[in-house]
């Protein structure tokens, strides 16, 4: 059993209460959560004021970037000194405990609020003029557990919607009566600390749901459509050709991914740049070049750097500008390699990354 | 006067070490070998015992360094014959046999071998295969530099005339009219590592060694193993080609006698064990062991992985052994813990024979003026005057001369002298 | 600048001259003469690696004032020394010269002749090209100091400081306890048949306290060792107040912290700490040597004893190698203080590695101690007697009384091995010793070079023994840390580009040798050029490609494969 | 020398060439016809994916990739600059090449030849009238309508189709760019296909093909004049509705609060040939102190932080230099007018230097020299009173 | 018939161990085919995934990796790291389905010659089975 805490107020108001009593008890020093900006739009921001808070929206279905991803470069450098409560999806904290076993960011003060996670929309989608029926119908796919068409398609496949290690996790899968109660999860003694003084009463419930399992059952088949869709099981050099062929090279999949923290990808460092011989050569050979050189090379490459750490947040997919199905290739990839090692990303930070270590017993097999 | 040069006798796996930490301080060492390579007995293993690692591997390297070190001055199928003088002002007369071949000129392509038409027992393989009478022990040997066996070739040995090898040789390295020569060095000390030998199986007739064919010394079923050995790892059999279905290792043969345990062979019959059960998985092995002596901390956990392994060990006190053959094969009657006789039928029978002093050990601690022990071996002062010195100061033990040890015996053995050979000259 | 490129076909006598055609090789070869950018002068020769050989490329290079030199013989392992020193006789780089092995990778193995030089050429053309991508490299030197730091002041730390301790070369002993001289002032006799007397043990600890050249701090312990092989930054700690510091750089350090005794009492059977009149090897030295008698509680002499062999060998997992011999001294002990007393000694296994050790064992028995060989043991107690309960190999059961039972525990690692391992950077290994660099080769040095292990802190060892480990580790570092000599290290090390790393420290866990450390304020990680041995794992480990090996860069191998498969 | 050092070459003359079924096919086939001839060896091409679903740029040698060529294709997913400048960055090379590219990748070419990214020696620059690209998003969305919808430009003359990208509806310098050879699509009244050489190079291959240029150009120029005053107009507008959104911090504030700083306008943008951004290094990567205390001073911190400063900096570092090609907002996941504004910008800062770019190789880049007498403007900005003559 | 197709493989051997076997290879004038040419590295740990990708689309037919055997690297622990990237590799390209048969990792100690040609020769046979490496026809990399 788990302990709750049960506040009778909609969702979106008692997390803001929460948040707010956090702020104003001092329990900590800032907010680092999703922000409405204009129109449709949210972007995420450090609030350190209790009037900031008015329009922040934490659970609202958008990612604009990986908050994995920000929360180590705030944290790169030196670890934050004052305690932040950060409210972020599970597959942010798990990007973000990728980065901190990586050196690139540090869990020190920061006050974990993360949810189970209905999936969210595509950056393009508040283009949409009919963007605010998108949200209400969203919240009642939410409450009955189940999957809204337009989320993202890297979404809709998700199994991975429950967090592991965050200290405060709020019930919103199959919530029923989420707009009259709200369901919060207490994990851990930092989380009973930060809340005491906070009136609400404190309970023990089951967080597992029959809801939560089925969500995953869908999400399963959701997730074997995907990828039928692109024939994953043969798919060759022709399949990559056929998939990738279209890829712009603009690398910005490896841009926004969370686990991608070079400061300069070896694919765009000198290594890579051809003298004129070795194209001649090249040409002779095949009686055409593709320009700029190695586009399949990229993601290939790129796979065997990272796929084991792969937390299926989707971003790339989201910003391919020519929408090739980045995540779905990632996703299937980063499975296979991570059975390899039984590795999973973003669980455990004391878990250490597979090419950090290696075990005496393990592929026997290999090279007898 | 005291001069800095160094005298090493046996380019083994002690020697080479020793050779390479005082080559390294810019010392000219003069490293005397009887046989025609380096590498002592570690060569003729193909793993050595506990992590089964692959010795050539281990070792090559340590010969490589050897040959291309401008200190050591390489002297092979040599021996010591007069050593006069004390620490610091030794005259040491040095007996050079002819190889034959030059070793500056013969870049060992191996195109003098087949013409060569004299064949004979190769020692270096426990004379399990033959050899021609231009020849290297074994492929891979280091300096690789065919010799000469002045008593087999028929031009040397005056029985016909023939120079097969020498129009074989393109580049003119094989000289038929070499000759012995006498070599005069003065140096400041003398390292005596001219290692260890196995006691002859043939004192120990209950065991069959000569009577009965597929009985092997430990010695001859390391060759049979090796990879670059006379049946490239095959296990066959003298008698009956099939690869043996049933193998005996018996242990501490010669232990009552020498009086002492070699402390190796316990671990060497484990490898062994560990090699056949990998080269023939059905085959079936028993060890009749007495005390277990396992001395090194991963040892014990080796000798737990091969019990895993299926190979069945019997205690038996050893001089309660007997081994007699007939048409079928070869049986061990033995006394059991319980003290009741048994019979037990094998294929083939492997004798752990104990190590006992090189075999010219008499011979140079008379030349050197350095007593033997009650076992045999050079004696060592003790703690008091060091464990690596002998009677007469300025000649110092290393490796198995002074006893029997494992590999990192020996090699902390020849590291010690040199600290001694160190501090003695600065 | 234009690259002058020579490349010089090795004949081998027949064993390349008849395999593949040479003259097609050179002809093919000069055919890649590209002036002004790049020429290449082809030339063959009998016997490159021959005296005269040498000659002819020496004079080739300065006369032709080469910029790069290739040369297609045998193979690396055997000539790469030799034409590496003709490079440095001329005054072309020697990291400007490649070695294509077309002997063993091409005549030797390829029957038909067309093939074969179809494969020199192809060998040939990556050698150029790899070739002229390779950068100078040159040999650093880096200054040494000869001072040693010995960890432990036990017999084993006392030899090893008298062995180095020289007018020009200073030795630092440490020791936690108060005095010097270890477990081995605890003993009445030593094993005279090994030859060690106690008085010759006295006067080493006696010598290391006068020796001007030896400085020794007693309850003191090592609190930072930083650096590398020639350069070790010291600061040591008094035990008792931590202001009380002292710092200085050694060049090398040897860890000397010998070991503990196993706890007997974890394993209930043996009734340690629970009856009485139950000690340890180790008590009944202690006892003898202040009272110089053996005593039952009760202060009257035993009448009848058991020395049981291996205990907690099983749980240990390995075989002490000591306790044989010194428990047939406790026997020959008793035997003389106690003519009358009945001893039984109960073993598993006799491990008498020494030559001497077996004539010891039969002197001890013709002394009428019965020796039982047992599978397993108990001690059981009924009212005031007590019973070694035993099953022989026989699988016998038998029951004899004793009243004094003495123990031989297992060594185990001394406490305090996982600090000082982390401290120094060196690993153990699964028994909790402190892991050899090699188990054969290299016994008494650790993984991190200039940091030595001597004595049971590497394996259980006799004093014999761990002498010898003192004394060999003064063999190793008299003849590699010379006063006034400087140190070379290896010229083929890795590199870090700063402007690349990301500080993600992948390649810090990846090097065995401890040879990459992290800059804290730039947030990078660094090769200390001193340690580093060059395999290029870190290279292979970082993502961003910052890190890269000097003469085995990435791009000098693509040139490799770039003709492989042309 | 560069290519066309033809400050002072203005083209008279052009040949005819009679449109077999569609004027890309013709265009392939007189370059199959070159290659042939051994003119050039290789030709730089935009070529359709086997997927069809796109196109990319291919150097082909084999006349038999062909098939798939679409010298004018309906999209630009790479910049034609930067296909050209990764194969000739190391160097000229000895292969002599054809690549024909839109009049924005001209000009982007020949602005990096002046960065020394591009080496046009052993390159021959052929060009056409550019009708605009589709947007890429919405033709990848569904290519067999991006293409019929493409091909009706040719079919029904339409020139200022609605659905081409908002930075080509405004484009007036589609037509005759600093190239060798110019494929004029506007043609003659009969609509042929006229070939217009713009360099001696130009006319170099002409005259080793064998096709003699006579003809009269005025009624091709009366065309291109007629579109790009029809373009001018649209261009002034668009200026006119982008201008209050980049005035003022808070409404670049407001026009780049949808922007998640994923760098990608930088990233395919032609001109930004850094091999690392400077607001991707070290330099812009701030301790978590500075980010609280920057925090606590406004109540809160947006993330991804410094939106502004990249992309001002990246004004202040590329505008002089910008061809508009409207790559970047081609790519941007947040569909922010980043082309139209940065086009606004470069239109203003190029204006100031009288420069434009890519109008011809030996222009120096602005940045790259200075004039004593210029900017006298700027007089009055020096306002401190120091020794103020 | 001469257009039999040879394959193009390219061999990355350690220094220590496997180029010693196949030195001793051809010192024992085993017969080896033509096909492989051998790049020699310190260490197998050398060998990043990258290089062995490049080797491969750039049109190699096959990739032999060859180091010592675990526990004898000379380097302590190199080839253990060598195994687990060579593992990711091949599992990386063979979801994707990109012959992962084409790469091969085989352990070859110095004293193993007869070793050393029996893997390059069944290899290359295993490679002639497969033909050709399809990226050479493949423009659109």
């Amino acid at each position: 059993m788990d302990k709750v805490l049960k506040i009778n107020k909609s969702m979106e108001k008692g997390i803001i209460d929460l948040l707010k009593f956090l702020l104003e008890s001092k329990k900590v020093d800032g907010i680092f959560t999703l922000r409405k900006l204009g129109q449709n739009n949210v972007d995420y921001a450090l609030i350190t004021d209790v009037s900031g808070l008015n329009d922040a929206v934490p659970f609202y279905p958008l990612m604009p970037a990986n908050a994995g991803k920000i929360l180590s470069h705030l944290t790169q450098k030196k670890p934050i000194k004052k305690p932040i409560a950060a409210v972020v999806r599970p597959c942010e904290l798990r990007a973000f405990v990728e980065l901190v076993k990586r050196e690139q960011g540090s869990l020190e003060n920061f006050l974990f609020i993360s949810s189970s996670c209905g999936g969210v929309f595509p950056i393009k989608s508040i283009e949409q003029k009919d963007f605010d029926k998108y949200i209400s119908n969203y919240w009642d796919t939410v409450k009955n557990a189940d999957i809204s068409a337009d989320i993202r398609s890297t979404c809709k496949a998700c199994e991975y919607f429950t967090p592991y290690s965050a200290d405060i996790t709020v019930s919103l899968v199959g919530e029923k009566k989420l707009d009259k109660e709200c369901r919060i999860f207490l994990n851990t003694d930092k989380a009973n600390q930060a809340i005491k003084g906070f009136d609400g009463e404190i309970s023990e419930e089951e967080f597992e749901s029959s809801e939560i399992s089925s969500l995953l059952e869908k999400r399963k088949t959701e997730k074997k459509k995907l990828f039928d869709e692109i024939h994953i099981e043969d798919l060759g050099l022709e399949g990559m050709v056929e998939v990738f062929g279209k890829c712009i090279g603009c690398h910005v999949c490896s841009r926004v991914c969370p686990i991608c923290y070079c400061i300069l990808c070896d694919f765009e460092s000198a290594t890579y740049d051809y003298s004129q011989s070795d194209y001649e050569k090249e040409l002779h050979k095949k009686g055409g070049l593709r320009l700029p050189p190695d586009t399949i090379f990229f993601q290939i490459g790129r796979l065997t750097h990272m796929s084991f750490s792969c937390v299926g947040c989707g971003m790339c997919t989201d910003v391919c500008p020519v929408d090739i199905p980045v995540a779905a290739i990632f996703q299937k990839t980063g499975e296979e390699t991570r059975q390899l090692f039984d590795y999973l990303p973003g669980k455990d930070v004391e878990e250490t990354i597979p090419v950090m270590i290696f075990k005496e017993e393990e592929f026997t097999e290999l090279g007898e | 006067m005291n001069n800095s040069d160094i005298l090493i006798i046996g380019a083994g796996v002690a020697g080479i070490e020793a050779s390479l930490l005082l080559a390294d301080t810019g010392k000219k060492v003069y490293l005397v070998e009887k046989t025609s390579l380096t590498g002592g007995n570690v060569i003729k293993y193909e793993d050595v015992f506990s992590n089964m690692e692959c010795s050539t591997c281990m070792i090559a390297p340590k010969q490589q360094e050897v040959l291309q070190s401008e200190n050591i001055e390489l002297l092979t199928l040599s021996t010591v014959e007069k050593v006069q003088g004390e620490i610091g002002d030794f005259t040491v007369t040095i007996n050079k046999k002819a190889r034959y071949v030059s070793l500056v000129d013969c870049i060992g392509c191996g195109m003098c071998y087949d013409p060569c038409p004299v064949s004979l027992k190769n020692e270096f393989e426990q004379n399990l295969s033959e050899k021609k009478a231009i020849y290297v022990p074994c492929p891979g040997s280091l300096p690789n530099v065919p010799a000469i066996n002045p008593k087999h070739c028929l031009q040397l040995n005056g029985k016909k005339t023939c120079n097969a090898c020498v129009e074989a040789c393109a580049f003119g390295a094989i000289n038929l009219s070499d000759k012995d020569e006498k070599i005069e060095i003065k140096v400041g000390a003398i390292i005596v590592a001219s290692g260890f030998d196995i006691v002859d199986p043939a004192g120990f007739p209950q065991f069959g060694y000569g009577k009965y064919p597929n009985v092997y010394t430990a010695m001859e079923a390391e060759r049979l193993y090796a990879s670059n050995g006379p049946t490239e790892g095959e296990i066959t059999l003298r008698k009956g080609d099939a690869p043996p279905k049933s193998i005996a290792i018996i242990q501490c043969v010669g232990r009552e006698q020498q009086g002492y345990c070699s402390s190796v062979c316990c671990m060497y019959s484990l490898k062994l064990a560990h090699y056949l059960k990998h080269k023939l998985p059905e085959a079936k092995i028993h060890n009749f062991h007495s005390d277990w002596c396992m001395p090194g901390k991963y040892y014990q956990k080796f000798h737990h992985d091969v019990k895993e392994e299926g190979v069945d060990f019997i205690y038996s006190p050893v001089d309660k052994i007997k081994v007699d053959g007939n048409d079928k094969g070869l049986s061990i009657e033995y006394y059991n813990g319980k003290n009741e006789k048994e019979k037990l039928s094998a294929d083939m029978v492997i004798l752990s024979l104990a190590m006992m002093q090189g075999k010219d050990t008499a011979s140079l601690s008379k030349l050197l003026g350095i007593e033997q022990d009650k076992k045999g071996f050079f004696m060592n002062q003790g703690i008091q005057l060091g464990a690596v010195d002998t009677s007469k100061p300025g000649i110092f033990l290393a490796g198995c001369a002074e006893g029997p040890k494992d590999i990192q015996g020996s090699i902390t053995q020849a590291e010690a002298v040199v600290g001694k050979v160190m501090s003695y000259l600065s | 600048m234009s690259d002058k490129i020579g490349v010089y076909v090795c004949e081998c006598g027949p064993n390349i001259a008849d395999k593949v055609d040479i003259k097609k090789i050179l002809a093919e070869i000069s055919a890649l003469n590209e002036p002004p950018e790049k020429i290449i002068i082809a030339k063959k020769h009998k016997l490159l690696c021959s005296k005269e050989g040498q000659d002819f490329l020496a004079d080739e290079i300065t006369k032709n004032e080469l910029t790069h030199l290739v040369i297609a013989a045998c193979s690396p392992r055997d000539h790469d020394i030799t034409f590496m020193n003709v490079c440095k006789r001329t005054d072309l780089n020697p990291y400007l010269y490649k070695l294509v092995n077309i002997r063993e990778h091409c005549a030797w193995i390829i029957p038909d002749k067309d093939e074969a030089t179809e494969k020199a050429i192809q060998y040939i053309r990556a050698g150029i090209s790899r070739v002229t991508y390779q950068a100078p490299l040159t040999e650093k030197e880096l200054d040494s100091i000869p001072d040693v730091l010995v960890i432990g002041a036990g017999i084993a730390g006392i030899e090893a400081s008298l062995s180095l301790a020289g007018e020009n070369r200073k030795v630092y002993l440490v020791e936690k306890t108060s005095s010097i001289g270890g477990k081995v002032t605890k003993f009445e006799k030593i094993l005279p048949h090994q030859g060690t007397d106690l008085d010759i043990i006295q006067e080493k600890i006696q010598a290391v306290q006068e020796n001007e050249n030896i400085e020794i701090f007693t309850e003191t312990e090592v609190e930072k060792a930083i650096g590398f092989f020639g350069n070790f930054e010291i600061t040591l700690k008094n035990i008792h107040n931590d202001e009380q510091k002292n710092e200085f750089k050694v060049g090398a350090i040897v860890v000397a912290t010998g070991f503990n005794l196993f706890n007997p009492g974890k394993i209930p059977r043996y009734g340690y700490g629970k009856m009485e009149d139950i000690y340890t090897s180790m008590e009944i030295e202690e006892s003898n040597f202040k009272t110089g008698k053996i005593l039952l509680k009760s202060g009257n002499p035993p009448k009848s004893a058991a020395l049981i062999h291996c205990v907690g060998r099983e749980e240990k997992g390995y075989c002490s190698r000591v306790c044989c011999n010194y428990m047939f001294k406790i026997a020959q002990y008793l035997k003389e203080k106690i003519p009358t007393i009945k001893i039984t000694e109960f073993y598993q296994d006799l491990c008498l590695p020494n030559k001497a050790d077996q004539k010891f064992f039969v002197d001890t028995k013709n002394k009428g101690v019965d020796f039982i060989r047992f599978k397993d043991i108990a001690v059981k107690q009924k009212e005031k007697e007590k019973f070694i309960e035993y099953t022989k190999i026989d699988g016998k059961k038998e029951k004899i009384s004793a009243e004094m039972i003495i123990l031989a525990p297992a060594i185990e690692p001394a406490d305090g091995s996982k600090g000082m391992a982390e401290l120094l950077n060196i690993s153990l290994d699964e028994t909790g010793f402190f892991q050899e660099a090699h188990q054969k080769l290299n016994p008494v040095a650790t993984s991190i070079d200039g940091v030595f292990i001597v004595g049971s802190a590497q394996n259980p060892k006799n004093i014999p023994d761990s002498m010898m480990d003192a004394q060999a580790v003064a063999g190793k570092i008299l003849t590699q840390l010379i006063p006034g000599e400087k140190l070379i290290p290896e010229v083929i090390i890795s590199e870090i580009s700063e402007a690349f790393c990301t500080g993600c420290q992948t390649c810090l866990s990846v090097c065995s040798y401890g040879a990459i450390y992290f800059d804290e304020d730039k947030n990078i990680s660094i090769v200390n050029e001193a340690i580093c041995r060059g395999c290029g794992n870190c290279v292979a480990s970082c993502p961003s490609g910052a890190a890269h090996s000097k003469h085995f860069t990435s791009l000098q191998i693509y040139q490799e494969v770039l003709e492989a498969i042309r | 020398m560069n290519t066309a050092e033809n400050e002072s070459y203005s083209p008279k003359k052009g040949a005819v060439i009679s449109i077999k079924d569609s004027i890309n096919k013709t265009i392939i086939s007189f370059f199959k016809g070159a290659l042939e001839k051994k003119i050039f060896d290789a030709v730089l091409i935009p070529v359709k994916v086997p997927a069809g679903d796109s196109y990319t740029w291919i150097l082909i040698e084999d006349v038999s990739l062909f098939k798939d060529a679409a010298p004018i294709a309906p999209i630009m997913p790479v910049q034609g600059a930067n296909a050209l400048s990764s194969l000739t960055r190391k160097g000229k090379g000895n292969l002599k090449i054809a690549a024909i590219m839109r009049p924005c990748e001209i000009r982007a070419a020949i602005e990096l030849s002046k960065l020394e990214q591009v080496h046009l020696e052993n390159v021959f620059l052929f060009s056409f009238d550019c009708p605009g690209a589709l947007p890429l998003s919405d033709y990848v969305q569904n290519p067999p309508k991006g293409e019929e919808v493409f091909e009706s430009f040719f079919t029904k003359n339409k020139w200022n189709e609605e659905s081409i990208k908002p930075i080509c509806k405004m484009c007036d310098n589609f037509s005759l760019p600093n190239c060798d050879l110019h494929f004029g699509i506007l043609g003659t009244e009969k609509n042929d296909l006229l070939l217009i050489p713009n360099s001696i190079k130009g006319e170099g291959v002409l005259n080793e093909m064998g096709i003699a240029f006579k003809n009269d150009l005025s009624e091709w120029k009366k065309k291109v004049d007629e579109i790009k005053k029809q373009r001018e107009k649209t261009k002034k507008e668009a200026y006119h509705t982008i201008q209050p959104m980049v005035e003022g911090l808070d409404n670049l504030a407001q026009t780049f609060a949808k922007c998640i700083g994923c760098h990608n306008c930088m990233s395919v943008c032609p001109i930004c040939y850094c091999r690392q951004c400077y607001f991707d290094s070290e330099v812009s990567k701030f301790t978590s102190d500075n980010y609280l205390l920057r925090a606590e001073k406004r109540g809160g911190l947006r993330f991804p932080t410094d939106i502004i400063l990249f992309q001002s900096g990246r004004m202040s570092h590329m505008s002089l230099s910008c061809v508009s090609c409207g790559m970047c907002e081609d790519v941007c996941p947040a569909s922010i007018p980043i082309a139209q504004i940065f086009s606004f910008i470069a239109n203003e800062t190029q204006k100031a230097f009288e420069y434009q770019p890519g109008r011809n190789v030996g222009e120096p880049l602005p940045l790259k020299e200075y004039k004593e007498e210029e900017l006298q403007e700027l007089k009055k900005l020096v306002n401190d009173s120091v020794g103020q003559e | 018939m001469k257009e039999q197709f040879t394959p193009k493989i390219v061999g990355f051997l350690c220094n220590w161990c496997s180029y010693a076997g196949a030195d001793l290879a051809g010192a024992a004038k085993l017969e080896i085919m033509p096909s492989i040419t051998v790049i020699r590295v310190m260490c197998s740990s050398r060998i990043d995934p990258n290089l062995v990708l490049t080797t491969l689309l750039l049109g190699a037919d096959g990739i032999l990796i060859a180091g010592c055997h675990p526990g004898d690297c000379h380097y302590d622990k190199g080839n253990y790291y060598a195994r687990r990237r060579f593992a990711l590799l091949k599992k990386v390209i063979e979801t994707l389905k990109i012959d992962p048969e084409r790469l091969q990792l085989s352990w070859v100690s110095a004293s193993e010659g007869k070793r050393y040609a029996e893997v390059v020769n069944q290899f290359t046979e295993k490679i002639k089975k497969l033909g050709p490496n399809p990226i050479q026809n493949t423009p659109y990399l």
